[in-house]
């Protein structure tokens, strides 16, 4: 493949962001707009023609006897640590990075293009936008990274894009503790991956991710059977950089920053922590995929925390009132949801069935969820808050929104035709297939999902009328707010039929999706009923929420304060490590070896001070000592010569 | 009862050790020449009684003597400068008062 | 004597000098002129060192030193001027050069004594410079101690806060640290070779290898402490936060930047190349206060109030990573040892210039009494986040590559002690990005906490110009750091053997 | 054997010596302890006459008690009033000096008694019948002689220091 291409890829985003950030304050808002969005517009055509060469071209360079093969397009040296260990800088071309360009350069653009209406009055906006193409450039160069330091690089790179979108609104407060969280506990994590790739990478002597994954046996040989602390090395490594992916991913009980993080201007939280980079982690455990095979402890342990995240997210978001917090906890849900379908996948059960719905389902919630976000935005920009209490029946003000976002809920509850059924389908399948344990419980938080999310549908479009809209009427939003919603409406609509097993599976042979009527009726009665729950409940203002709520009020306040997971880590954070640790160092430094050396210079004064009194300047006390060491000089000799 | 050499250095000890004692006490700069003077004196004896005693032939002590008796003459004409110069400077002759040499 | 570049080093600050003692105390036109010139020609000097090094190295250059020379200075002792760099030195002299440069930007309305100031700064950095080309480890500890003294003026005359103090306390702990280093550099000079040929010249003791490894042990301990001093190693790292806060900017910058640098690079250069055996034996005592460094600076500073504290603090925590790296003996900690220090020389003098600038107009440091800081004067508040998540270590910046660097070397060996020191060290990365995003929140983002605050003024072209050399130096290893490999990885084979052999 | 008169003269002029030496240091008069010493130099002037060391005791008198005194006495009365007392010694001073006078003359005093230095002298009478007495021409010979034993550069090594003193007082007395 030509490597123009996906140079510009790359090159497109990180030059927006260096003329933007540099020149922007230079620049009218229309030309930072303008060019943000032309700028990704390119990147979009590129990255689909690159997508769709890989896909669809035939060619023999990207498949083989049906076989998709993985290809570095290009692969430079960055830096050398060890004459093998050797950082490169690439672009892998393989099915789940195609697919991963595709969705990023898709939302991306239509985040750039919803921003332009909904970000036009912010001051900053050529900022924004230089943000947005740093978080495109970042993201892009994660999923194409040839080797898991590559990927690495690009996480912390992702990580500051979003801290710093997260924070964009620096002027409030809660943005910019939102943004200093999300960092540190996604740094937190990333300790975990730093610390699994410093073990994977000095056993097996390579980052490259061919080199590991067409040769997983390998990688477990070179450990040479090591082990600590009762598992085997690899394990560890495993379960380390999958530690770095819960972190980026929101998985429990690393999930704290994301609904945080939903002050940051909400196209961002589209883009960044509903789309793209929340799903780097799965996107980490599907790379790495045939070496996690390697060490099915560290399969068990995703699937696992998994499977507790999605239904501890699902109930949270039951209880929640703002609605871009119930939306970030469904996200949290169903990026475990993703977890756990990896997590339970073996190439014996359905041909690793669960990898490819999986990443069928990661990009399928891609633009489900993105339409989510992007509708809540206009319903946020229509009413000014975020609280559902504010809305109620918007149906009849803002009928592209309620359209939109009707088919986007109906997407994510995973009602037939809309994409979300399939793609959930598959997983529940590949779960059932590992053990009907996960199988049911999953098709538990699914039911969940369709009733939270109906009931936030209801609420927010039905209900009762906010007696405000009278004073200010809301309205759909600007067409360049319509625009995407619609797009992503639409994808919504047709994307379950894509035949995505043919693209993308664990080992890129094709696989043809059929779908398994008794899971598929299962979830869909499971689903319908959570919908129909959500209708029997909200559709109509009455008291039975309010009366549930008052027969369970500790559970209800509970799950509401998301079961005090934030206090636990302010406690810990602030009253442990910040206060009695730091401080307590720091007073030790102070008062225990600053003093210490301080003493040092105290005694010397002291005795220097009390020998200072010798040299007092009187010459007769200087001659009564002169006089009396005389005196006993010669007493002493006199003594010696008796 | 005859006058031997202690008979003279005894006296000469004890002038000494009364120079000493003022040297020490006293604080006027004047009285410490004084007492400065009175120990010279003391040794200026001890030379010369043992230059009678121990070697009469000789005059080695004598000689002595003579030019201490010059160089203390030279040093009290400076010390005495000098005191007048001090006494210009801080308007007394105290010794406490002289402390800007100090460390 | 003139025709060797490196000599020339020392020349252009003493030039610099002599420049300045022309100049009238009030004409400070006249003062600028001279240090810009000189400054930029020793980046010239060094940048074109730089590349005439590299080209010697493509020619295939394989010696130790390169523009080696020396000469007799005092025979009876055998003491010479002797002059030569490999690549680490290289790399430290464009630092300093670089830090120079910024420094006389940042200090460009430097008052009162405007000359007498720069004086100073001109002594300090023929002190640096001077240590850098120098292999004869007497004329080394010359420049050491010519590049201590100045510091105890500039600190204390034009200083801020408790200067006396401080300038007191830091010129006392180095001095203390140099008496350590004196005792150790003659303990090496008497056994340096067989009788009647004693030497100061480090590759000749490497050569000669005939210093006893009981006295190895002592001779290690003593210089390790002595460099260890001036590289802020816990627990002789207190003069660091009181010494930064006081100091001015430029000194401030020039001392974290480099001076600092001079206690990693002699650890480097004398107690692990002369010292190997005493180096693998003993490591392990200096890895433990090496690795509390670390954690405990980065702790440290979580709490601080102060921004120069909490830069100081964690300069003790960065600083104690470079010693710790050096400890590890491998190749490739040691090259992340050298990365770090370029890094950490860099973006510490980048945080001291900006902090010195935000002092300058708001006249505190306490970062409970600033905020929102980022509306008023965005482009130090944007300068002022590069050079955090430099120091956060953000790839694309210095500090990651380093870090990064420091880990995978660290990691190679692979015994629970070591490995556990590596997580402990890598844990600091974590605390570094609580202590820099507070700072970042507190400081730069938010409401602005002071109504008077608003009518202060964003930076001015000189103080633009310090700052960009610095971020552009940053950002430059930190895309582009196979560079900086390439240029010193020649310099540890020797090292890297003389260890080998002494584990034998 | 000594004649009375020498032991009635000897015995007057040590207690003279001492008393008055006692008296120039404890007197509180600057100008009354200039005196005493005048007497203490004399006194020590006369044990020279017994001694047999006219020109010495000549010497003593006429620039000691002479040159010297009025030097002392000019200065007194430049930088004192005629009433001017010193003050009380304060108690530490006066235990620094009995300290060290006491000790140090019981040290000479023990050593003077023990060593053997006392069995040296015989009578002053017997060592000034020895005739060693010397007369001014011996005196002027050594003095001004080059010879072994002659003193000339002594001499004129203090004739020297004199004219540097003389030099010395002026510049450092001379008002500014």
């Amino acid at each position: 493949m030509d490597i123009t291409l996906p140079i510009l890829i790359l090159a497109i985003p990180i030059s927006m962001f260096l003329i933007l950030g540099i020149g922007g304050v230079k620049m009218s808002r229309k030309t930072a707009g303008v060019l943000g969005i032309l700028g990704m517009g390119t990147t979009l055509t590129l990255a689909y023609t690159v997508a769709f060469t890989y896909f669809f071209s035939g060619d023999p360079a990207f498949i083989v006897d049906g076989v998709r093969q993985q290809l570095q397009v290009f692969d430079v040296t960055w830096l050398a640590f060890t004459d093998t260990l050797v950082v490169h800088l690439g672009f892998l071309l393989d099915p789940i990075s195609a697919m991963m360009l595709v969705v990023i350069t898709t939302i991306s653009f239509m985040v750039h293009l919803y921003s332009w209406g909904y970000m036009e009055h912010e001051p900053g906006f050529q900022r924004y936008y230089s943000f947005l193409s740093l978080f495109s450039f970042s993201m892009l160069g994660l999923v194409v990274a040839t080797n898991i330091f590559q990927m690495y690089i690009f996480w912390e790179l992702v990580g500051v894009s979003s801290y710093l979108l997260i924070g964009f609104f620096y002027k409030l407060p809660s943005a910019v503790s939102a943004s200093k969280k999300a960092f540190i506990v996604t740094r937190f994590a990333d300790l975990g991956f730093l610390i699994g790739i410093l073990l994977l990478s000095f056993y097996t002597d390579t980052f490259n991710f061919m080199e590991l994954t067409h040769n997983p046996e390998g990688v477990l040989a070179s450990t040479g059977g090591a082990t600590f602390m009762g598992a085997s090395v690899l394990t560890w490594a495993l379960v380390l950089i999958y530690v770095g992916g819960m972190g980026k991913s929101a998985m429990m009980p690393l999930h704290i920053w994301l609904p945080d993080a939903m002050e940051g201007p909400t196209p961002v939280s589209a883009l960044i922590h509903a789309a793209t980079m929340v799903v780097a982690g799965v996107y980490l455990v599907a790379r790495m995929f045939p070496v996690y095979l390697m060490e099915e402890t560290a399969l068990l342990f995703i699937t696992c925390v998994g499977a507790i995240t999605a239904f501890y997210a699902a109930v949270v978001a039951c209880c929640q009132i703002d609605i871009k917090r119930i939306l970030a906890f469904s996200t949290i849900s169903q990026i475990a949801f993703m977890m756990v379908a990896l997590g339970v996948t073996r190439p014996g059960l359905h041909d690793g069935m669960g990898y490819m719905s999986s990443m069928f389902h990661l990009f399928t919630h891609a633009m489900f969820k993105a339409l989510l976000f992007l509708g809540a935005g206009a319903l946020i920009h229509a009413v000014h808050s975020n609280n559902y209490t504010e809305m109620g029946g918007l149906r009849k003000y803002m009928p592209i929104t309620h359209w939109t976002f009707l088919i986007g809920c109906l997407a994510i509850a995973g009602i037939w035709p809309f994409a979300g059924f399939f793609s959930k389908d598959e997983m529940l399948t590949a779960m059932f297939a590992n053990n009907w344990i996960w199988g049911a419980w999953m098709t538990m938080v699914a039911g969940l999902t369709a009733f939270y999310m109906f009931r936030m549908y209801f609420m927010v479009f039905w209900w009762e009328e906010n007696p405000h809209y009278k004073e200010h009427k809301p309205h759909d939003a600007p067409w360049q707010m319509s625009v995407p919603l619609i797009f992503l409406a639409a994808v919504s609509c047709v994307s379950g039929f894509i035949p995505f097993g043919e693209l993308v599976t664990w080992n890129r042979l094709p696989y043809h999706i059929h779908i398994d009527p008794q899971v598929a009726t299962t979830s869909l009665i499971i689903a319908a009923f959570g919908i129909g729950l959500a209708a029997w409940l909200f559709m109509k203002r009455n008291h039975k929420p309010a009366a549930m709520k008052n027969a369970m009020p500790g559970l209800w306040k509970a799950a509401n304060r998301r079961f005090y997971w934030d206090e636990f880590y302010m406690f810990v954070t602030h009253k442990i490590i910040f206060n009695i640790f730091c401080r307590s160092i720091a007073w030790f430094d102070r008062h225990v070896i600053d003093a210490t050396m301080d003493g040092f210079a105290k005694v010397t004064q002291k005795t220097s001070v009390a020998v200072k009194g010798m040299q007092s300047g009187s010459i007769q006390a200087y001659v009564v000592w002169y006089f009396l060491g005389a005196v006993a000089v010669a007493a002493i000799t006199w003594i010696c010569l008796l | 009862m005859d006058l031997g050499i202690l008979w003279y250095l005894v006296p000469s000890v004890l002038m000494f050790a009364c120079g000493v004692y003022g040297f020490v006490t006293r604080k006027n700069l004047i009285a410490i020449l004084i007492s400065l003077e009175l120990m010279l004196n003391a040794a200026d004896l001890n030379f010369v009684a043992f230059n009678r005693y121990i070697f009469p032939g000789q005059m080695e002590g004598m000689i002595f003597t003579l030019f201490a008796i010059a160089i203390a003459a030279a040093e009290t004409a400076i010390a005495i400068a000098i005191i007048i110069n001090v006494y210009r400077a801080i308007g007394n002759t105290d010794i406490n008062e002289i402390k800007k040499l100090k460390f | 004597m003139f025709g060797n570049i490196l000599i020339w080093f020392v020349i252009i600050p003493i030039i610099m000098m002599a420049g300045l003692g022309v100049c009238r105390n009030s004409s400070m036109n006249a003062i600028r002129t001279v240090m810009t010139v000189c400054s930029t020609a020793l980046l010239g000097l060094a940048i074109w060192l730089c590349v005439d090094f590299l080209g010697l190295r493509a020619a295939g250059e394989t010696a130790e030193m390169l523009y080696t020379g020396s000469w007799m200075w005092y025979a009876p002792l055998n003491i010479e001027l002797a002059v030569g760099v490999d690549g680490i030195s290289v790399l430290m002299i464009l630092l300093s050069a670089i830090i120079v440069f910024a420094g006389v930007f940042a200090s460009w309305k430097i008052n009162p004594l405007p000359k007498n100031f720069f004086l100073w700064f001109a002594l300090l950095s023929t002190g640096v410079f001077g240590f850098f080309i120098s292999i004869d480890i007497f004329t080394m500890f010359m420049f050491y101690e010519v590049a201590l003294i100045p510091m105890y003026l500039l600190i204390g005359v034009w200083g801020t806060g408790r200067k006396e103090y401080s300038a007191m306390k830091l010129t006392l702990m180095l001095m203390g640290g140099s008496a350590f280093l004196m005792l150790g550099l003659l303990g090496i000079y008497w056994h340096s070779g067989p009788e009647g040929h004693l030497t100061w010249n480090i590759l000749e003791i490497s050569k000669n290898g005939c210093i006893d490894p009981s006295w190895q042990r002592l001779l290690f301990c003593l210089t390790f402490v002595g460099f260890g001093v001036l590289g802020a190693m816990f627990p002789f790292h207190t003069w660091s936060p009181d010494g930064h806060a006081s100091a001015p900017t430029a000194v401030s910058m020039l001392h974290a930047g480099v001076l600092m640098k001079l206690g990693g690079y002699g650890c480097f250069r004398i107690a692990i190349y002369l010292l190997p055996q005493a180096a693998n034996e003993l490591a392990w005592i200096f890895i433990i206060l090496t690795g509390i460094s670390v954690v405990y600076g980065a702790l440290s500073a979580c709490v601080q109030t102060d921004l120069k504290y909490i830069n100081a603090y964690s300069s003790v925590s960065h600083c104690g990573m470079v010693l710790f790296a050096i400890l590890m003996l491998t190749q490739t900690a040691m090259t992340g040892a050298i990365l770090q220090m370029l890094s950490h020389g860099l973006m510490t003098a980048l945080f001291f210039a900006l902090i010195g600038m935000i002092y300058g107009r708001t006249h505190t440091r306490d970062i409970r009494q600033m905020g929102g800081l980022m509306k008023i004067m965005p482009y130090l508040g944007v300068c002022y986040m590069i050079a955090g998540f430099a120091s956060l270590g953000l790839p694309g910046l210095s500090g990651f590559v380093a870090e990064m660097t420091i880990f995978f070397g660290s990691f190679e060996h692979t015994d629970l002690f070591h490995r556990s020191f590596v997580i402990a060290g890598t844990c600091s990365i974590v605390i570094t990005a609580v202590y820099i995003l507070r700072v970042v929140g507190k400081l730069l983002l938010g409401p602005v906490q002071d109504e008077h605050h608003l009518q202060l003024t964003d930076a001015s072209w000189y103080e633009r110009f310090s700052t960009v050399t610095l971020i552009l130096a940053i950002a430059g290893i930190g895309c582009f750091p196979n560079w900086i490999n390439e240029t010193i990885q020649h310099s540890f084979v020797p090292i890297i053997e003389s260890l080998t052999q002494a584990a034998i | 054997m000594d004649s009375v008169g020498n032991i009635v003269l000897y015995f007057v002029v040590a207690i003279s010596m001492l008393v008055f030496s006692v008296m120039a240091v404890t007197s509180r008069k600057i100008l009354r302890s200039a005196t005493y010493l005048l007497f203490v130099l004399i006194s020590t002037a006369l044990f020279y006459f017994q001694l047999g060391y006219q020109f010495l005791g000549a010497v003593q008198i006429a620039v000691y008690a002479g040159g010297i005194m009025v030097l002392f006495i000019f200065s007194i009365l430049l930088t004192h009033r005629p009433d001017d007392k010193s003050g009380k010694i304060e108690s530490h001073r006066r235990i620094a000096g009995i300290c060290a006078s006491v000790l140090g003359a019981a040290l000479l005093l023990g050593a003077l008694f023990t060593m053997p230095v006392g069995a040296a002298g015989c009578s002053l009478t017997d060592v000034l019948a020895a005739g060693n007495c010397i007369d001014m021409q011996t005196i002027g010979h050594t003095l001004l002689g080059t010879d072994k034993f002659h003193y000339l550069l002594p001499f004129e090594a203090v004739s020297v220091l004199l004219l540097a003193c003389i030099i010395g007082g002026v510049v450092v007395a001379r008002k500014r």
